[in-house]
């Protein structure tokens, strides 16, 4: 690689990873040299996140060899990476919401005074300052608890400057912020970087990457595949890279016949979370609801779904109103919900594939209210197959899945439903590109078919490429709709911090 | 790591020490206590009144002496609560090292009480570290683990103490005293309850491993993520928590006539519920050693309150449930309120 | 009738490991029939007298309240609930009998009103539970001491024994020769509707769902609160009449009728295989459950082994019940972590080759 | 594709094994159901099996709960006399707790192990009547002992003393203790007990119709269930709740060595006084310090005693539990069985300091 008379900080060296018959990371391999910002891309499911968690001690490498300044080592818990000078900041943080964000950064190393007793006050000092220096206004004492992601965020930096960290892995941090909290954030990552610490930044923004990191690697398939000095390249060519074949192909868009509308939403407001929101998907049309995560777009789906309450407004489905907060009845008027978290919300990660799969027919497949079970696992079979869901049994639980094909098993079983509306939230997040491509082609056929959906993506170019309209959301409120011709990255952007307008609507 | 390395810039806390003082008053208490408390106070306020007598020495005595075990127990119980576990082998093991008192005291007659006292907690702590390495290596709940030696060691203890009850007669006087002889007005086993739930509670508040254990219990995946060495902390808590039910056998056997096969028996539920009140969330994370032994406090002083003023004593099981559903719900209204004002605030 | 009791396809807890251990983990009912059978072999060849009709009135009379709460409590636990309630629920009732019976109530009104009151309880635990959000484990310790107190408030000190002779008589009276309980009769419908409903219904299917994961089951149209409601309802009216067996067992209506059962009923029942965490569990696994500890109970009795080793006994399979799947599973675990390894040795010794 | 058809191989031998053990329990049943089927006889050799030859006759103690030191005294009595009067077994089983209903099951194992004679302290009179109806059935005899089961489900009861004079000899130590005037209360065991209850109903009487006590008055009853602690804190309460109250009376020796306990750590000590039923190794410590004058009890190891000799009687057909049978009990000499099937074992016998020391019970 490059730097070859610099010993590396960090050296990991064909990483294998592998959860049961999944195979996370099949060659994991990145140097961090001190003093350097460096770039971590590839596509979801690429692998950076299991990295990473090797790197923090989380994960243990299967095989492959790691290396601290030319020593070999072998992390068994967080604490001995975090004892090597490692910190890591991970997409979604983890706060412990029943302890003050003080104590949340000092959690195990809080500053001891008299009889080696805790210092409380001192603790607060010490977070107080660190917030100072990061310009954020947050109370040391105040619970974790409820705390907006941008500030969970800001907690996690906070924590690992405490840590007075060398190596400093952020997992995406800048997915949440808003425009000024990014800018805030790049300065103190260049101000670390100054002083001589080692910088792994993972993100899905070319720009971002282009204007904070000095060089980039490429992971694809859980694979590496290249490290480039960031002068030196563009941003297409490191798609190129990331994607190992022509854009085009990923986003298969059919025509569709738009037709008359299928989800009406009026006037959709819950007190804090959103406000305002009108809009309307028709027959055969793909709409996209962008926007940068926290923005309140998954919540507008849960409520339209009748998964949370909603304060006031309207959703009709096919001319007929939906009660709020009843979600059995959106499913029979013909909706169905692929959820952001597939583990969490998508799936009940242990049942098998068949109940998975048939758990949104069950009313379906009962008579005189006693299931069928063989109708049960024919249907779910069929689905299985339509959708070329690759699994060894359909007993087995849907955790011995890959992540693509978890996804089609969620896909599965809203489609089995028959759905007149579909919400897709984040269809692609962590899945591998191959099943990536299926997913798309299958929204697009969709689409074709007639079934209206309303699509969510923290992903622009699957937005462009993707959606026939695209709404846009920032702090509740809808702030922007363009045509599929007049989308473009910028426009999406701008509105999506248009702070301004948001405040106002 | 050395400073050469070390980069990242760190606040200078001289310059930041801050000016901005405000007094904190959550020392040992935090105000999930403050409903307990306010309800004691209440209770002992009403009953006070409807019978004076409630609060003469003798009727203070026995209210401090009623507690003392369960509040030992409870504050033990508040250490494994709160990292989202509970102990339901409390009652039996309380039963084990109770009638290990009486025997030693039967075995040999001269032995010092303090060595009585030493093998009762470490006899406790044995039991604890049982539990604690059932539940932290099989990874099990720790509810079926303790329901299990709940029974395993009550059986121990019957089928050890066969017919065999040791009685006051059997115990040094200097040691039954300890639950008789005053110290300042308060009963010398209740000071000695008072010192451990403090230690207890200071232990929550002001040692790294015990803040650890909230971390534990308000979020255990974070835990692992963080590095807390989870399994440690909760086997460290579930053989403090035995510790504390060893000394509060060893005083049950000074206080109480008699030790046998079934003493302690159905302690388990009382303690859970005596936490429970004291503001210790069942799902962990919060709460405090010393709010549990409110909670103790209240539901024993409840029991005697009511007898004092005359209701009728049919009532008294069916006010200590009421009084538990009321502490969680009124828990739960707060928690509620709290999560709507934050989103009014955001919004 | 296995057949509707056993689930069809009980989801293997480690289908990422094969081999003869997990397949025999797979189905944890089959092995809880096995062991039921040989602790019956077992019993009936070295116990003298167990092999007779009368264990069975015996041992089945002994065990039918536990078996009766037992499976509520299997809806409950699987969908991530707990109900430490249901013993107080039938003291209650069987105050309630006691003191309306006295009252001169004709006998059907009594069990109906008891039935009515075991539901009250139900719907109290499910609204707290379910609708105000608290844990279940929180609310029927409250509610534990609750209805407890209730039945000291309904009945006091007394006891009623005066019941209708025919009723006693069917509570304690067995088919013939079979030796087998006439209460066994709609036990076994109760148990087989419950199988039915776990087993062979959207709504069992949401249960487990529901176990797993709340949120999963919400996205798919679950209405759990009301589902929580319904089970926590289930285990208020079924233990209600256990409370009424209980009385006319005993011919006794008390307060403190069947103090305690409630750790029993969850000892049989997790030792059945039903997980305290929700989303596994059978009910023919809790009847086995049931069955094995009033088995080894009464056999143990048979041959007047003390009481002693019987509370050891129960607690020590209660342990073993959970920890021997944990163990096995991580030596697997262990086991599939060597074979990767050596896979990917052997794999990357043959790329460097080739690379070579 | 595997997993699918071991889901259903095990389904299948889940099955198969269920069906064999209903099969097998079943034809085990028949196979066996001569020798203890209740219509082999009445008679005392129907005991079976292992119990072999011919008039071999065993005998079961169920005593209220096991593990209670006033229990024990009374068993060692019981396996005395069972001995001598020529049981070839006998036995002790019981619950650990003294509920209502935990006895019954231990009454179903004796019926089936073709147990001669059952002798039982019933916990709830009612509670255990249908299985001891059943044991009877089965050819056993029952002796009730320390507390009467229902009259209609045993043969006879043996009891301590006629229940009149231990309601009298407490009262009279009382009145003595207290200057004959004044509160009183009782603490007594389980709200059911049925000794219990006949005792203060007589004393209760007695207060009310006995001009002797006509200055004494009896305030409260409270009940401690035979549970230390719990007796512990009824006494607590009784103090707080009855600021006049002059005397205790607690017919368990239970209740009376917990009230002692209480009493002899508080200010009340030798101001309240206390007496009732209670055993003399129990009560030693607090008849020394003062805190008990006097107390009574009968003893009770030849209640036991007295117990396997009547069982023995009735097993060998001596009686039948009707008035005016007549049998002896080995060193007791000859007993009579009075009303209602009721056997007497003789006069409570008081405690105090000066001859505590003679007694080892």
């Amino acid at each position: 690689m490059e730097n070859p008379g610099e010993q590396p900080l960090i050296s990991l060296r064909n990483a294998v990873k592998t959860f049961g018959p999944v195979v996370a990371l099949a060659d994991g391999s990145i140097d961090l040299h001190a003093g350097e910002i460096h770039a971590l891309a590839g596509e979801n499911g690429a692998g950076k996140s299991t990295l990473v968690k090797v790197l923090a001690g989380l994960h243990h490498r299967d095989s492959g060899d790691f290396e601290i300044e030319g020593q070999p080592v072998s992390f068994a818990t967080v604490a001995d990476s975090r004892a090597a000078g490692i910190s890591v900041i991970y997409q979604e943080p983890t706060l412990f919401p029943d302890l003050t964000v003080a104590e949340n950064i000092f959690i195990g190393r809080q500053p001891r005074g008299r009889f080696g007793m805790i210092d409380h006050r001192l603790m607060r000092d010490h977070a107080s300052a660190i917030f100072e220096e990061l310009g954020v206004p947050i109370d040391p004492d105040r619970l974790a608890e409820g705390l907006s992601i941008a500030d969970q965020q800001i907690i996690e930096i906070a924590k690992a400057i405490s840590l007075e960290a060398r190596v400093l892995v952020m997992d995406e941090p800048t997915a949440a912020l808003s425009g000024h909290e990014v800018d805030r954030l790049f300065a103190v990552a260049r101000s670390l970087r100054d002083k001589g610490a080692a910088l792994m930044f993972i993100s899905h923004r070319m720009e971002e990457i282009f204007s904070l990191c000095d060089r980039v690697t490429v992971m694809r398939d859980g694979r590496y595949v290249t490290t480039r000095m960031i002068p030196d390249t563009t941003p297409s060519q490191i798609v190129r890279d990331m994607v190992g074949r022509d854009i085009d192909q990923l986003f298969p868009k059919f025509d569709a016949q738009v037709g008359a509308p299928v989800l009406e939403v009026e006037g959709l407001n819950r007190a804090g979370v959103f406000r305002n929101i009108s809009f309307c998907v028709r027959a055969g049309e793909i709409v996209a609801l962008s926007g940068l995560v926290g923005a309140g777009r998954s919540e507008v789906a849960r409520a339209v779904m009748g998964i949370d309450p909603i304060d006031s407004g309207t959703v009709t489905l096919l001319g007929k109103r939906l009660k709020p907060g009843q979600p059995m009845a959106a499913i029979r008027g013909g909706m169905g919900f692929v959820p952001e978290d597939r583990r969490k919300q998508g799936l009940v990660m242990e049942l098998s594939v068949l109940r998975n799969t048939a758990l949104t027919l069950r009313d379906g497949l009962a008579r005189f209210g006693i299931i069928n079970a063989r109708k049960e696992a024919e249907v779910a079979a069929e689905w299985g197959r339509k959708l070329q869901v690759k699994s060894s049994s359909p007993y087995n639980s849907v955790a011995t899945l890959s992540g693509g094909n978890q996804q089609k098993v969620v896909l599965a079983k809203w489609l089995a439903t028959k759905p007149k509306l579909l919400i897709v939230d984040e269809p692609t997040r962590g899945i591998d590109v191959g099943t990536k491509a299926e997913v798309h082609r299958l929204l697009s056929q969709l689409a074709v078919d007639g079934v209206a959906i309303l699509m969510i993506s923290s992903e622009l170019p699957e937005v462009l490429g993707m959606a026939d309209r695209v709404l846009v959301m920032c702090e509740g409120a809808i702030t922007a709709e363009f045509p599929r011709a007049e989308a473009t990255p910028e426009r999406i952007i701008e509105a999506a911090t248009d702070h301004a307008k948001a405040a106002a609507s | 790591m050395t400073d050469t390395q070390t980069a990242l810039p760190r606040a200078d806390i001289a310059a930041s020490a801050r000016t901005r003082r405000r007094w904190n008053p959550r020392s040992l208490l935090s105000k999930r206590e403050s409903p307990v408390v306010l309800a004691l106070l209440l209770l002992v306020l009403f009953t006070y009144l409807a019978n004076p007598r409630f609060l003469a020495p003798q009727g203070l005595k026995d209210l401090m002496l009623n507690a003392t075990i369960m509040m030992i127990m409870a504050a033990g119980q508040a250490l494994i609560i709160s990292t989202r576990s509970v102990d339901l082998s409390v009652g039996s093991a309380l039963g084990l090292t109770a009638f290990l008192t009486g025997t030693l005291f039967a075995t040999y007659p001269s032995i010092p009480i303090i060595v009585v006292f030493l093998a009762g907690i470490a006899m406790g702590a044995g039991l604890g570290a049982i539990n604690g390495l059932l539940v932290t290596t099989a990874r099990v709940p720790a509810m079926v683990i303790t329901l299990g030696t709940l029974y395993v060691f009550r059986g121990v203890n019957s089928w050890w103490a066969g017919s065999t009850q040791y009685f006051a007669g059997d115990r040094p006087d200097a040691f039954g005293n300890l639950s008789v002889s005053l110290l300042v007005g308060i009963p010398i086993i209740t000071i000695i309850a008072i010192i451990v739930i403090a230690v207890v509670t200071l232990f929550q508040r002001y040692s790294r491993s015990g803040r650890d254990l909230y971390a534990i219990g308000s979020d255990p995946d974070a835990a692992i993520v963080y590095g807390i060495p989870v399994g440690r902390r909760v086997f460290t808590a579930f053989v403090t928590n035995g510790a504390l039910v060893g000394l509060a056998g060893v005083l049950y056997a000074s206080r109480f006539n008699s030790v046998g096969a079934v003493t302690g028996t159905g302690l388990e539920l009382q303690v859970v519920a005596a936490a429970v009140v004291g503001g210790v969330a069942i799902v962990g994370g919060v709460g405090t050693a010393a709010g549990a032994a409110i909670g103790a406090l209240l539901l024993t002083t409840i029991t005697g309150a009511l007898t004092s003023v005359g209701v009728d004593k049919f009532w008294q099981q069916a006010v200590v449930g009421g009084l538990i559903l009321a502490s969680i719900l009124i828990d739960r209204l707060a928690t509620l309120r709290r999560a709507r004002n934050l989103r009014k605030a955001t919004s | 009738m296995t057949d509707t009791l056993t689930p069809v396809a009980a989801p293997p807890a480690l289908s990422a490991t094969r081999g003869a251990i997990s397949r025999t983990l797979a189905s944890r009912p089959a092995l809880m029939t096995y062991i039921l059978l040989v602790l019956l072999i077992l019993a009936s060849t070295m116990v003298p007298r167990f092999a007779q009709p009368r264990t069975a009135t015996f041992l089945l009379l002994d065990v039918v309240a536990t078996l009766l709460m037992a499976m509520p409590m299997t809806l409950v636990m699987i969908t991530g609930d707990i109900d430490l309630s249901v013993a107080s629920v039938a003291g209650l009732s069987s105050a309630v009998m006691g003191v309306l019976f006295t009252g001169g109530m004709p006998f059907g009104g009594v069990v109906l009103i008891c039935l009515l009151v075991g539901l009250a309880c139900g719907l109290f635990n499910g609204l707290f539970t379910a609708y105000v959000g608290l844990p279940a484990l929180a609310v029927t310790i409250g509610t534990l001491a609750l209805f407890r107190g209730l039945a000291l408030v309904v009945i006091g000190d007394n006891a009623v024994s005066n019941f209708p002779p025919a009723a006693s008589a069917y509570a304690t009276g067995s088919f013939g020769a079979t030796g087998i309980p006439l209460v066994m009769l709609p036990v076994g419908l109760i148990i087989v509707a419950f199988a039915v409903v776990l087993h062979m219904t959207p709504f069992g299917r949401t249960l487990f769902a529901m176990g797993h994961s709340m949120e999963a089951a919400r996205f798919v149209g679950v209405n759990t609160k009301r589902a929580r409601l319904l089970t926590l309802m289930s285990s208020g009216l079924v233990s209600a009449l256990a409370g009424v067996f209980w009385t006319l067992r005993y011919s006794s209506a008390r307060s403190d009728n069947a103090t305690g059962l409630e750790l029993v009923v969850i000892a049989a029942v997790v030792l059945g295989g039903v997980s305290v965490f929700g989303g596994k569990g059978s009910i023919w696994g809790s009847v086995c459950g049931v069955l094995i500890i009033g088995v080894i109970n009464y056999a143990l009795r048979l041959n007047r082994i003390p009481e002693v080793v019987l509370v050891t006994i129960t607690g020590l399979l209660l342990i073993i019940s959970v920890v021997a799947p944990s163990v096995v599973a991580s030596w697997s675990a262990w086991r599939h972590r060597r074979r990767r390894a050596r896979e990917i040795d052997s794999t990357i010794t043959t790329a460097g080759a080739l690379s070579a | 594709m595997s997993s699918t058809s071991r889901g259903r191989l095990s389904l299948k031998v889940g099955a198969i094994l269920f069906a064999a053990s209903l099969a097998l329990t079943a034809c085990g049943a028949t196979v066996n159901d001569s020798p203890a089927s209740p219509d082999t006889s009445a008679g005392t050799d129907a005991s079976p099996t292992e119990n072999a030859g011919g008039g071999d006759l065993s005998i079961t103690f169920i005593p209220k709960q096991l593990n209670n030191p006033y229990t024990d005294v009374v068993l060692g009595g019981g396996k005395k006399g069972a001995e001598e009067a020529g049981f070839t077994t006998s036995n002790v089983v019981g619950p650990l707790d003294a509920s209502a209903s935990s006895q019954v099951s231990f009454i179903n194992a004796e019926t089936q192990a073709g147990t001669s004679v059952i002798v039982i302290a019933a916990n709830d009179p009612d509670a255990v009547c249908a299985a001891l109806k059943e044991a009877r059935a089965g050819g056993a005899k029952i002796v009730a002992f320390d507390s009467d089961a229902n009259p209609d489900c045993r043969d006879v009861f043996v009891s301590q003393v006629v229940a009149k004079d231990v309601a009298t000899i407490q009262l009279e130590m009382i009145s003595e203790q207290i200057g004959g005037k004044g509160d009183i209360a009782i603490l007594s065991a389980t709200a059911n007990a049925t000794n219990q209850n006949e005792w203060i109903k007589f004393m209760e009487e007695e207060l009310a119709s006995n001009p002797d006590y006509k200055d004494i008055k009896l305030v409260s009853k409270v009940y401690g269930d035979d549970d230390d602690t719990k007796s512990f804190q009824e006494a607590q309460g009784l103090m707080q709740a009855n600021p006049n109250l002059k005397g205790i009376i607690s017919p368990t020796t239970v209740g009376i060595a917990a009230t002692a306990r209480y009493l002899s750590t508080s200010e009340y000590k030798g101001k309240v006084a206390l007496t009732g039923l209670g055993l003399p190794n129990e009560m030693r410590s607090f008849v020394k310090d003062g805190t008990v004058k006097e107390f009574a009890l009968w003893d009770p190891a030849q209640l036991g005693y007295v117990s396997a000799y009547a069982g023995k009687a009735l097993a060998d057909g001596t009686i039948t539990g009707k008035s005016g049978d007549k049998f002896t009990a080995g060193d007791m000499g000859e007993r009579e069985v009075g009303e209602n099937g009721i056997i007497i074992v003789g006069p409570p016998v008081r405690f105090n300091a000066d001859n505590i020391d003679k007694y080892d019970f």
